[in-house]
């Protein structure tokens, strides 16, 4: 059913149809509407779940699939939106699915149990849904049926439980004889992931009708010259803007990176070669060090296509993401610098 | 009236333009604590309201020095600071304060709190207690009364708000036999200011919770603020006590109002006066008030 | 913020796509918060603030001796003032259309409380032609039920026709 | 160290040190819809209301005699609530 | 004083030569050594500081220079040494330096002050030495005479502190007006203390005699046609293994990756450009990503060198490198493997 | 003598072949809690000895359902476990078990292990309290004695070792007000068994901190555990008190034997010995022990 | 689900999940230098040495007749002082 | 450990570079422990652990049921056990030098406690000459100071004239 509400409640419906047993919440801002949306579910008995007010975050954090509402980490403090926190927990073995607005956010909620619910995979999935431009905005989505979720996602059965009929060992700990083999087959999971993102990105499809790309997205790239490739709720901007100057005759495309974990290579390889330039948008820095985003796509293509690749880090902290961003960043990666902030307010910076 | 501008020295400690809300309980209760402290003293500052409507970038309201790291460890950031200046034979004179609101205190930062309080550090650690994370947005915290209704503890057809009784953090601490742990109230001002003064007077680690409300969390008419804080007090439910070295050794006398006095005017205990599941919860709540009563010997 | 939100959801019950949200701007009480709203018939994907509004309203006009509201309005925009003052008053420079009403009146005298969300919902739909009265009626009847709602839809109803006078 | 000393050497990293007190470029008396008089042949001076101001904005001129510095008033009323002389009034005269 | 003493006891020792005022521990194998000989030193009186016993590390983290003594993170469970968990904090804005052996890590230490307070940095930096490989062993360390270290580290004179007199406020909070600018201005920061590194090397080999390279370090690579790069002690074998070979006719060369962060790319690029082969031996995985080193080698390379760059994973959670395992690393790397694990028990692997 | 041979069931919880040390009190402890508790239950375990010692991969002493995530957060994993046997309908008879060294509730997951007993989890924690930091080479943790001598805390020139006293943590506990906190001694094991027993009977938060000797740790002779653990309590230094609803109970009486009985064959307080300093800090500890007889009422 | 049930899914994943008891192959008699024997016949069946034995490896036959598993037992000689009787003595003979 | 250390200090002590470190294997009491220890006239830059040993210690003979401990002994190489027996009654399969002696007793005679470390130390230099006994001596007086420093010189000395005697 189509209905106009706030990304966060949104989310919040999509979890509760999704059956939980357990929800472990710790508010912090812009994530808190979420917890606070799903407390308010369960007091008001639509779901029969165990809501664990937890004293800190440290105790929430360990569920198999968690909402990652990103923000910017300090110093200096800040609230507001950017990418810093997801980005510095990638080496870890979560998955990780940026959404491009909120209907995305609500159906890979769904997809996400599916995915960390498979066999092959057994590892965490976080969704990365953008802090305040997604969560705190009023937008109309399509709340799917409970029988729809729940044929969508049979009730878990997971391969090893806390069973006093079966009482395995989880978490011991190993010598450096098994080490690195276990962390060898982590990788190969971690990687062999991917098909499950795209089979489920399938599957959701055929249940629910919607498609938002499996682990990536092209949005008019074919014969692009310039693509522009955006993480999260940046996307839907550079879609507009990308019609804006095609209209006006410029050959851009937008390239929407729906799974940065694990990460697309290959598939990142063939939808930009052909292009004559290629402009990542990061949200995040990686202090004393390149674009995150684009020095893992540049060594993915190393060797393979040489493609300039520019970074231009955007939207820290809040900093909204406009078409004068954009065009800035193209501009500048045009002009052949590979590693820029776009949209600083230099006025700002004199006086400082 | 021709009178002369207003002036505000730095020496205050805490100066006005910050951003609480208007009726802030929080904001009034730092302002007296400061002005008993005084110019010489560090302040550390755990994530809260007050450390956000007081220092939103490049503004401070702070005239001391005054130093915010993160949500859980104000007490360890000023166990850092207490060393330094104790390595500099400077802890004689500058007094070394952290503030932390209820959620800091109570919950996410007690870790930190309990560490330092083990050591025996020469802080004292003051608890603004609004009774629930007011910076994210009235969300429950260990502090969270009985009852009432918050964002993450809401009233609701399959509940009557927050399930726990209140934590006795004050007793918490007290039992980690430091030198002195007291209760306070921003309503009870002369009380407050007399216990800060104490507490500077001891080295070690001191306590000091204060019972700060707030207009828009509790949801009363923001002028209220302190007869408010009068009613939690005299009701029983927030009784006024000292500690000192792990045992009781003060406490102020109460009228015994009895508590739908003090609940009725709030929004977060509406729903009990709405329903007879609630009004059974009433009950309850005048048993935690008269426990307290009981319990410290509020009454004579 | 509860504005936009009104607004968003009468615009999608009268079936078109919309989008609300607030500025991310510091949001303590007190502070001045600005809320943006986009109604479009298709599908809305952008996701930055709004620049050049086609539509201005201010809630609090105090607010204009600091902030310039009229950025970017569009030469044919409409800027919605709440205050008693006539629009030739105001002494604004702008070549866009300049209404004023009474919200914080209106919203006194209906709610007794001087939340004038619901109020300029009405004025807005009265003067924009956007979304209709019924639109408007459903998405505060949503959001407050009861008593609460009815005398907030009077409040819309009373701006609502005073805008339709205006403009007509 | 001073602090013209420090500025001498760099200047504070942009967003990490703030000056202290600069929170009085903020004027927050606009916030206020109404704000307090005072009836000084009422007051008794019991000094409430320059406690329990959350702003630290009345100042005590002479003997029970107050005023609010209007800048900075937020105009909650927590003044003119707590005086037991009722020798304070909220009015929008200072708005 | 050339002597023979455990690493941990070693840096202990060095950092009680730094004369710092306050020492906050919290142990955790295998850098406990340290704190252990640090509280034992202060315990004899040879050091007037403040030592805290902290209840966690959580506690213990607010200080502007840390040992990183590198293990392995969970999961699996396992206190021997990679580099994962300093790696998985290379976004912070902390700066890293990679010990190659116990006399650097004692230099290095020295090193870490001066450049921590350096005006032009005010960034924390990290000495990453690695667990039991280099804490647990006795070799013989030239220690510097106190003179000699106060002589290079004048007494601090912080620019911002905590002081009555001059009453600052540190870690405001901050909005969306000026975050991006303030995160533009710490990588500026941060990529500029590149050269207070440099210079601080310098100094310190005019002061102390000793070199162990500024960023990097490179080791018979000039006319070296396979260049093996490696960070922290892995480079003393690597060294090794190179005069073995050259012995051998090969021609290969060792680099040594001293500084991390800032990144040094171009000393990078110009290193190794000219090889036919380059191998970065890591000791930490992306999980569902590439190499960590490799990638941002290869980002650096992009568009101006085309050498091949493969990553070989080894030595995670105490895995032993060897003679042969880089010997592995080449034979695949020249087969043209791109990212692989080396040293990787396969019979453990099939048993599993 | 041929005997049969000997049989393991899995139902005894805790299994041979684990890698403590010859003498671990831990082990004989863990061993003794495992046979009341029976099978029917789940066990989380922070870091430190008892879990290296009892899972190095790929080997398990458990023969219950068990889980270990970080040194930290004992208490949060059994409180989401008990959450979902909770939900399932399962926690009548499935008890939820947490188990801690000193080190990791005392200090680092405190807060952990506040917070769950603040929203009254229906758990038994177990606190194995060796009096410090074994697993990781004997550093003090906040129940580290006065003047013991630990890799952290070491006795020197200007030092006479640890020099705070040992955190009171079930008396912290009991001020939490939950129902059931008891010390108890790996060396008084019918009264170990009957607490266990006693808390097993109770829902809600329970915490049970025992004593267990540590042979390398203290420095002593493997084969003493059981009559070293029985010195502590004996002496005073550890009594043995049972407190419900955050009132003292029961205590068991003690001989009063004099402290340096007990810490005479200790490597740890060796130093004690050796100096007039140390005399006088045994006149300091035995003023301890005093004051537990006193506050407890140890002997009558 | 029982093990052979999970195992038809996926192996556990290396290095996380461990089957119960498996410690039991890592036999701990060795590490000991001497060893518990009993002398029945100066046995009150107290039952200390079974309940205190670290490693649980001592059982009872029957009444007042106890012997250890020298597989396990590790020599620690906690039975052997505790044994209010003595009547256990550390030998070397099972080494 | 103890002894691969003291090892390392005492060929320092006599001119040379030397490097010492445990196996960083499990290290809970009663595991088999290794230790290694390189001796050289150049500094010393390799980190892995030695594969192909010059010199192997045995301190606990009834660990060779389990322990390959021959593995990677260079032909040329030797290797030294703990034990009473003679090499002969070892039945060992290798071709490099086997020599035995009664580290336990001569610990349990002159320390009264079975701790081989300095026993093992004086065995080494005697047989292998790489460091003079002075040498041992200062390392072992540094390590422990007084009289259990002298006791263990005294372990170590008999040790040593005992390897020298063989090795004569
Ligand atoms: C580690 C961390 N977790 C969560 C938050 C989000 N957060 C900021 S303030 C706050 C609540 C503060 O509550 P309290 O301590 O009671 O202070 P108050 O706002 O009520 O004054 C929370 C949850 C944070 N800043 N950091
Ligand atoms: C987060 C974290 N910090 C530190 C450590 C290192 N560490 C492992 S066990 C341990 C000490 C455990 O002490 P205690 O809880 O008393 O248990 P014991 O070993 O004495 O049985 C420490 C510090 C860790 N594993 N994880
Ligand atoms: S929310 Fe409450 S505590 Fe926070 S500033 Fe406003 S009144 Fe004060
Ligand atoms: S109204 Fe409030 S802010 Fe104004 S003077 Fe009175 S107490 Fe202060
Ligand atoms: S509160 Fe009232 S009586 Fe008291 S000083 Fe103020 S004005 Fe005077
Ligand atoms: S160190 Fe102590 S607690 Fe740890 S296994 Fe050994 S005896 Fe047990
Ligand atoms: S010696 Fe120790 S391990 Fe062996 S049976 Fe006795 S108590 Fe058990
Ligand atoms: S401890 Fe001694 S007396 Fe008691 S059961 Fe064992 S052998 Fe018999
Ligand atoms: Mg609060
Ligand atoms: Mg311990």
């Amino acid at each position: 059913m189509k209905k106009m509400i706030e990304g966060s409640r949104a989310v919040a419906e999509a979890v509760a149809l999704c059956r939980p047993d357990v929800i472990s919440a710790y508010p912090i801002t812009p994530q808190t509407h979420i917890v606070e949306e799903l407390s308010q579910i369960v007091a008001d008995g639509q779901l029969d779940a165990e809501y664990i007010r937890v004293e800190s975050e440290h105790s929430a954090a360990s569920a198999c699939l968690i909402t990652g509402v990103n923000r910017a980490l300090s110093a200096p403090l800040s609230i507001w939106n950017d990418h810093q926190d997801t980005m510095g927990i990638r080496d870890t073995g979560w998955l990780q699915l940026y959404a491009e607005n909120n209907q995305e956010a609500l159906d890979m909620h769904i997809q996400a149990y599916k995915i960390a619910e498979d066999d092959r995979v057994l590892l965490p999935v976080m969704v990365c849904m953008d802090g305040f431009i997604l969560t705190h905005t009023y937008e109309s989505v399509d709340m799917p049926e409970q029988e729809q979720v729940d044929a969508f996602l049979p009730k878990y059965d997971p391969l090893y439980r806390l069973d006093p009929e079966d009482p395995y060992t989880l978490g011991a700990y190993i010598g450096p004889e098994l080490f690195h083999e276990a962390r060898y087959v982590m990788q190969q999971d971690c990687l062999a992931s991917k098909e499950v993102v795209k089979e489920v990105a399938r599957e959701f499809k055929e249940a629910f009708g919607r498609w938002g790309g499996d682990v990536i997205e092209a949005y008019r790239c074919d014969d692009a010259e310039t693509i522009v490739i955006g993480l999260g709720s940046v996307v839907g901007t550079l879609k507009d803007w990308a019609d804006a100057r095609r209209a006006e005759g410029q050959k851009v495309g937008a390239l929407k990176l729906r799974c940065f974990r694990p990460f697309p290579g290959e598939e990142l390889v063939e939808a930009v070669s052909g292009a004559k330039q290629v402009v990542v948008l990061e949200k995040a820095v990686g202090m004393g060090a390149q674009g995150i985003v684009a020095s893992e796509l540049r060594s993915a293509l190393y060797g393979r296509s040489t493609v300039p690749v520019s970074c231009a880090i955007v939207g820290l902290g809040g900093r909204d993401v406009t078409f004068n961003t954009i065009d800035e960043a193209c501009k500048r990666a045009g002009a052949g610098e590979r590693e820029f902030f776009a949209g600083l307010r230099t006025e700002a910076l004199e006086e400082a | 009236m021709a009178t002369q501008p207003f002036t505000y020295e730095l020496s205050r400690g805490f100066l006005p333009g910050h951003r609480a809300c208007a009726g802030c309980g929080q904001a009034a209760a730092v302002r007296m604590i400061m002005e008993v402290v005084g110019p010489d003293c560090v302040v550390t500052n755990a994530t809260g309201c007050l450390e956000v409507f007081s220092t939103p970038y490049p503004e401070s309201a702070w005239g001391v020095p005054w130093i915010h790291s993160l949500f859980e460890n104000a007490a360890s950031v000023a166990a850092g600071i207490e060393a330094a200046l104790r390595k500099q034979g400077r802890l004689e004179t500058t007094r070394v304060l952290a503030f932390g609101g209820d959620g800091a205190t109570v919950d996410i930062g007690f870790g930190a709190l309990s560490g330092m309080m083990e050591r025996g550090h020469d802080i004292l650690y003051v608890c603004y207690d609004n009774e629930a994370y007011m910076n994210t947005g009235v969300q429950r915290s260990g502090s969270t009364p009985f009852a009432a209704s918050t964002t993450t503890s809401p009233a609701g057809r399959a509940s009557f708000g927050e399930d726990r009784p209140k934590k006795n953090l004050p007793a918490i601490c007290a039992a980690h036999g430091i030198p002195y742990v007291a209760t306070a109230s921003v309503s009870f001002f002369a009380d407050l200011k007399r216990k800060v003064r104490k507490a500077l007077g001891i080295r070690g680690p001191k306590y000091l919770q204060v019972h700060v409300p707030c207009p828009p969390g509790w949801g009363y008419p923001e002028k209220d603020t302190v007869e408010i804080g009068k009613l939690a007090v005299e009701c029983g439910l927030f009784p006024l006590v000292e500690w000192e070295d792990g045992e009781v050794t003060r406490v102020r006398k109460i009228k015994k109002v009895p508590v739908e006095e003090y609940l009725k005017p709030q929004r977060r205990f509406r729903h009990l006066f709405r329903t007879e599941e609630g009004k059974a919860k009433l009950a309850d709540i005048q048993a935690l008030a008269d426990a307290n009563i009981e319990k410290y010997g509020l009454v004579d | 913020m509860t504005a936009a939100e009104l607004l968003a959801v009468a615009a999608f019950d009268g079936g078109k796509e919309a989008q609300a949200f607030p500025a991310f701007g510091v949001e303590r009480r007190g502070a001045p918060v600005m809320a943006f709203c986009r109604i479009s018939d298709q599908p809305i994907r952008i996701r930055s603030q709004i620049y050049q509004p086609d539509f201005v309203v201010v809630q609090d006009p105090t607010l204009m001796e600091t902030v310039d509201v009229l950025a970017g309005l569009k030469a044919e925009g409409t800027v919605l003032i709440n205050t008693e003052q006539k629009p030739e008053e105001m002494k604004l420079d702008t070549k866009a259309k300049l209404v004023t009403f009474p919200a914080t009146q209106i919203a006194l005298e209906e709610l007794g409380r001087p939340i004038m969300n619901t109020a300029i919902l009405g004025a807005f739909a009265g003067l924009s032609g956007l979304i209709s009265f019924e639109a408007i009626e459903r998405s505060i009847g949503h959001r407050f039920p009861g008593e609460l709602g009815e005398r907030n839809v009077k409040a819309a109803r009373r701006a609502y026709e005073l805008m339709k006078e205006q403009s007509a | 160290m001073t602090t013209s000393q420090a500025s001498a050497r760099r200047k504070p990293p942009l967003g990490i040190v703030t000056r202290p007190g600069s929170s009085m470029r903020n004027k927050t008396g606009p916030w206020g819809i109404q704000h307090p008089v005072w009836d000084w042949d009422k007051c008794v001076g019991c000094n409430t209301c320059e406690v329990i101001c959350p702003e630290g904005c009345i100042r005590h001129l002479e003997k029970k005699q107050y005023e609010a510095d209007y800048e900075y008033c937020k105009g909650c009323g927590m003044c003119a609530a707590a005086c037991p002389a009722k020798a304070i009034t909220m009015t929008t005269e200072h708005r």
